[in-house]
């Protein structure tokens, strides 16, 4: 009997935002260590994405490979005119692995766009993010965000050596002034980041701030952010099994109005307020 | 044109796929028009604000995920207020699933929930039960027949009884089940499991064990459905690792009216409507006209009396 | 070197890894040397020449199999004038796996196969038990119980329990194992499924059901075996899906002191071998000296103690 | 964590006569219909084999068919000096659905020679084999074993149709006498084949019978021989876990000294004395 993944939704037709289809691979190469780029040629409808989304995708068993659930993955890029939707990712575990084996001209299904992307408030002019390893993936496409939205924008990329920093070209592409900062070079501890970016704030100002991912991270902006009053947004991760709300397994805790609430990653974030969210 | 209509005592399906409580919720309509279903069933809802389990709430595990969301929820107010009010646009008759800890908040709840806009309410006794060491309710006979019978006097709605896979005494369970006045079982929950990283050695859920669901529960669901079939005279909705037209078919022959999808729509979460015109397919190239032809029509004919009932492995 | 042995009450093996009862036979021998494992356990035997059950008795589901064997058997005679003698040739253990249709009867075939040469007897009382509906022995704890009490007088031998999962008493049923004297637990045997196949619309299987066997079984076997190792002082053989070396870990982290290995020698008769070099390998990069550093070694530090003892899965 | 098979298995060495190992994929390739002939470039302690054993077949869970137990398969032809295996399968289900995507360069688990092979008294000299469609695979080495043992074969072929007759020429290759009989000419009734049998038994005589598969060839057969006191075997099916008698699941029923008795196919098997063998 055919798999039922192989037969035609014929009815009913989506009626929502969110897609579920085929995408098939055009690339999917080594950046740098374990890290990897996937292009893909994706239907138009699924690419009225935000900056912040991501997509659930259904990693192929493959190669002794046999994940079950989907993985979440944050768009690195997405280009509706070419049809092109672009994810970065770490080759970790069952799910990436598989990913990792897939070639050009496989087919990959994907679910999406997914959950809220970040906010950038008309009033804001200076933006500044700081983005780690595979962090990167998520923030990215904040740069082309922030030239659409008129804003300047601060990068900081973070990354263990010289060698594996990644995006910086596409970062200045888009007309952001990247700050590199290493582990080797000592630039990168949260001392040295927070008078980089006490810098920045003295000098002309931030309007808003931008992370994803480190605990460390977090409790710097969450600091200078209260300090200066300064507004900011972080993207969790959290498992996933549904990504569409229904099963509440990626539930997080936040500070809100002097209680302690639980929301749903894939739902009510993955973009939360930098302010609220609560380190783990 | 094949109907797909099937009947679950008073109330007629347009078809016999449904969502399993727990993996449904209004969001799906994003990605189809919830319409298209037989009908909608609720996440569990208790009566009080309830917070649900530490995370990591899920892992997967082979053919199979476990998860221990536990039942948060949002408390019946939510459910009156919110919930309700949402499904009121839908022809496809909403289900609700409730549970408590006791038979006697039991019933009260199922009373309350008994409101317009409900067609039928599914109680999930397969939640533990305080006053019997936290064992569920179904898995034992008695306390299956006393929280029923509590339930069946509380509304005069459909009550659907959910029960548990974690007991040896499937057969026992439903005649009490139906004898107090279920309307129909469906049948059934997820399999208590665990799972250990070996590299950190913690469990892989936050909350230590959990529920094992997926297609590698659908052995013992089918198995559970067929002994129940046979055991009682009111329907049966087979619920367990369905996920291919295949599993539909396997369900109803068994002798199921209908059918809950759960993990199923976490992989492919248009696999309902996908079912459904699969459903509908096959039917038309067998031959097949109508539900009823294929429901309980297992050839087991020379099957030994004595194995239908049977709970041991041997 | 890493140190493999563990110990099984007064009986010490080479190495935690030993075949399941009914997936294992002299006829291995012909792939690899027998005597690298950590035991011997025989197919169960009865008393009386039994046929077993009608073909087709094995099919195939997501992540595992169905069986429904049954017992075929050749009888006590031809267990003591012909398998017997051919073990004596190994070093390794012999664990006898005996079985009966009640109490009584159960306990003279286990005095009689108290032989020199035999070195443990595993019951397997998930076996039905004509007394009792047919439900298996180690259904419920007050049959445990009784066949134990018997089974202890019968023999001075270690005596092995095997358990069954199609039970919500897990727990209860351990200890009733435990107190009338059992010498360790075998956790557990299969699950009581079904499968049709739905172009026929008849059972796959001869017998209608069998039993689940296969990875898709490791969460509720390994779930089981924490619950035991926790509820009991005696030590914990942990059965049910284990192919990998990552299998062996998670049942010796969750408490068990060794395992067995059932459908994996199916698809992969050189498995147990295999699974016993894997093992030290680990243990050697990972700076495990011996294997009692695994056994138990959950952290469950944080799980709440009632939750050790649930059965219902929510 | 290392997948099991993927480790070596160091110790202890193979005692026995049966291997698990891996061989490579020469070819694979359609011969007719839904028939794949697959060439195997296999080690050397495997090809120890003898006419009418099998392999017991770890298909690969790929293209999205999940076989989970082995499958077993009669050995179509061997060769030690050449290190090759070979195997004619027809493609059903699962299972062999996986095998038929095999590509030369892939490599299959297998584990054999398993079961009894045919016998060749050596006092018989003219011999006969009915085969049809997948039984072929199972008889066709037996021409070559008849022809080593300085025997005549007589070789009659059944199918449907004469495109869709196999292994004649390799047949007449080993010196057989091919008789092809098909339904469409209607040649392949059983009184027909009653007729071609019982004339060669009136001609030259035949010493023994060779079948496998087929439930009406071998009442015809059972009748024949007992009619005659004329010897055979036949190699038989069925569902196998293990293939090396541990399960039991493969029994059938067989005709002994007046009772019914139950022997495994996989052990006993899958050759049986055709006058034992009971229909199905
Ligand atoms: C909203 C969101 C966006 C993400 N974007 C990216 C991205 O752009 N690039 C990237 O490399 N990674 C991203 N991640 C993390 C990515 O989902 C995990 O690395 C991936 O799921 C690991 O799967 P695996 O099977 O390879 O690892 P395994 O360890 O085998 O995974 C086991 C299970 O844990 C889950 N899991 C493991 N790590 C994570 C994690 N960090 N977050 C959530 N679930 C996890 C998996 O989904 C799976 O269910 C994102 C996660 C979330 C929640
Ligand atoms: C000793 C022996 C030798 C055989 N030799 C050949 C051969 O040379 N060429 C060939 O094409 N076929 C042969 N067969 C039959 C072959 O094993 C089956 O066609 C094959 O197992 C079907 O597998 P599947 O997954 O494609 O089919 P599925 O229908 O998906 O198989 C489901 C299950 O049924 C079993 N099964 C299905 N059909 C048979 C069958 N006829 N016999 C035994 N088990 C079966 C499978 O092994 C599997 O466990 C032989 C069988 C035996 C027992
Ligand atoms: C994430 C998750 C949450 C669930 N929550 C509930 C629940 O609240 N109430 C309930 O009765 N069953 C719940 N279930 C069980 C399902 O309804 C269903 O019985 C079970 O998953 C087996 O079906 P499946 O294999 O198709 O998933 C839940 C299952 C999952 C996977
Ligand atoms: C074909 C087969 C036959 C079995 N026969 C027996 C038996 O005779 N006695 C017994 O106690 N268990 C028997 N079992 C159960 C196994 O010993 C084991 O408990 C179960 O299969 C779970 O382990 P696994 O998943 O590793 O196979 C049998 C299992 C299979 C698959
Ligand atoms: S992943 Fe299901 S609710 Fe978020
Ligand atoms: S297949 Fe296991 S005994 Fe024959």
């Amino acid at each position: 009997m055919q798999n039922v993944t192989t037969l035609p939704a014929r009815n009913p037709a989506p009626a929502g935002r969110v897609v579920e289809g085929t995408a098939r691979v055009k690339s999917n190469d080594i950046v740098t260590g374990d890290y990897r780029l996937m292009v893909l040629d994706a239907p138009r409808e699924m690419l009225d994405c935000r900056a912040g989304q991501f997509f659930h995708l259904l990693c192929p068993v493959l190669g002794g490979f046999e994940p079950f659930l989907r993985r979440p993955m944050s768009i690195y890029g997405f280009d509706a005119e070419a049809g092109e939707l672009r994810f970065l990712y770490k080759v970790t575990g069952e799910g990436t692995g598989a990913l990792a084996l897939l070639r050009a001209g496989d087919d990959l299904n994907l679910l999406g766009p997914l959950g809220n992307g970040f906010t950038i408030r008309e009033d804001w002019r200076n933006l500044l993010l700081v983005a780690r390893g595979v962090g990167l993936a998520t923030l990215a496409p904040l740069a082309m965000a922030a030239r659409e939205a008129g804003c300047n924008l601060t990068a900081i990329c973070s990354a263990r050596a010289k060698n594996l920093l990644m995006s910086v070209e596409e970062f200045r592409a888009t007309g952001a002034e990247v700050i590199a900062v290493t582990d080797e070079d000592g630039t990168s501890s949260v001392e040295a980041l927070r008078e980089v970016i006490e810098g920045r704030i003295a000098e002309g100002g931030i309007d808003a701030m931008y992370t994803c991912g480190s605990n460390r991270i977090l409790t710097l902006l969450q600091d200078i952010g209260a300090r200066h009053g300064i507004p900011g947004e972080i993207a969790l991760e959290q498992q996933m099994a549904c990504g569409l709300g229904m099963c509440h397994c990626c539930v997080r805790s936040f500070r809100r109005g002097g209680a302690i609430v639980h929301e749903r990653v894939c739902r009510e974030g993955p973009v939360f307020s930098i302010q609220e969210a609560m380190g783990w | 044109m094949v109907n797909l209509t099937t009947r679950i005592g008073t109330m007629t399906l347009k078809n016999p796929i449904m969502p399993a409580s727990g993996t449904f919720s209004e969001e799906l309509a994003d990605v189809f028009d919830l319409d298209c279903l037989g009908a909608h069933v609720t996440k569990t809802i208790t009566r009080e604000i309830r917070g649900g389990n530490p995370t990591p709430r899920v892992c997967e595990v082979q053919a199979g995920m476990l998860n221990s969301i536990g039942i948060p929820s949002k408390g019946l107010e939510y459910f009156k207020t919110s919930i309700l009010p949402h499904y009121a646009d839908y022809e496809t008759p909403l289900v609700v699933s409730i549970s408590a800890n006791d038979a006697d908040s039991f019933a009260r709840l199922c009373a309350d929930v008994t409101l317009p806009g409900v067609a039928a309410i599914e109680v999930n006794i397969s939640c533990p039960n305080i006053e019997e060491d936290g064992k569920a309710f179904a898995m034992r006979p008695r306390t299956t027949g006393e929280v029923m019978t509590k339930l069946r006097a509380a509304t005069d709605l459909p009550l659907w009884a959910k029960l548990t896979p974690n007991t040896g005494e499937t057969v026992e369970v439903a005649q009490a089940a139906e004898e107090a006045g279920a309307d129909a079982l469906v049948v059934s929950n997820t399999l208590l499991a665990m799972a250990i990283d070996v590299r950190t050695r913690r469990p892989k859920l936050g909350n230590l064990m959990g529920g094992l669901s997926g297609p590698s529960i659908k052995p013992i669901a089918l198995r559970m459905t067929y002994q129940c079939a046979k055991a009682v005279n009111i329907p049966i909705i087979g619920c367990g690792g369905i996920s291919e037209v295949e599993d539909v078919l396997e369900f109803l022959i068994a002798g199921a009216s209908a059918v809950q999808v759960g993990t199923a729509t976490f992989i492919n979460p248009t696999v309902m409507p996908r079912l459904i015109d699969g459903l509908a397919a096959y039917m038309h190239h067998a031959g097949i006209a109508s539900i009823p032809d294929l429901v309980g029509s297992v050839r087991d004919e020379e099957a030994a009396d004595g194995v239908v009932f049977m709970e041991a492995a041997l």
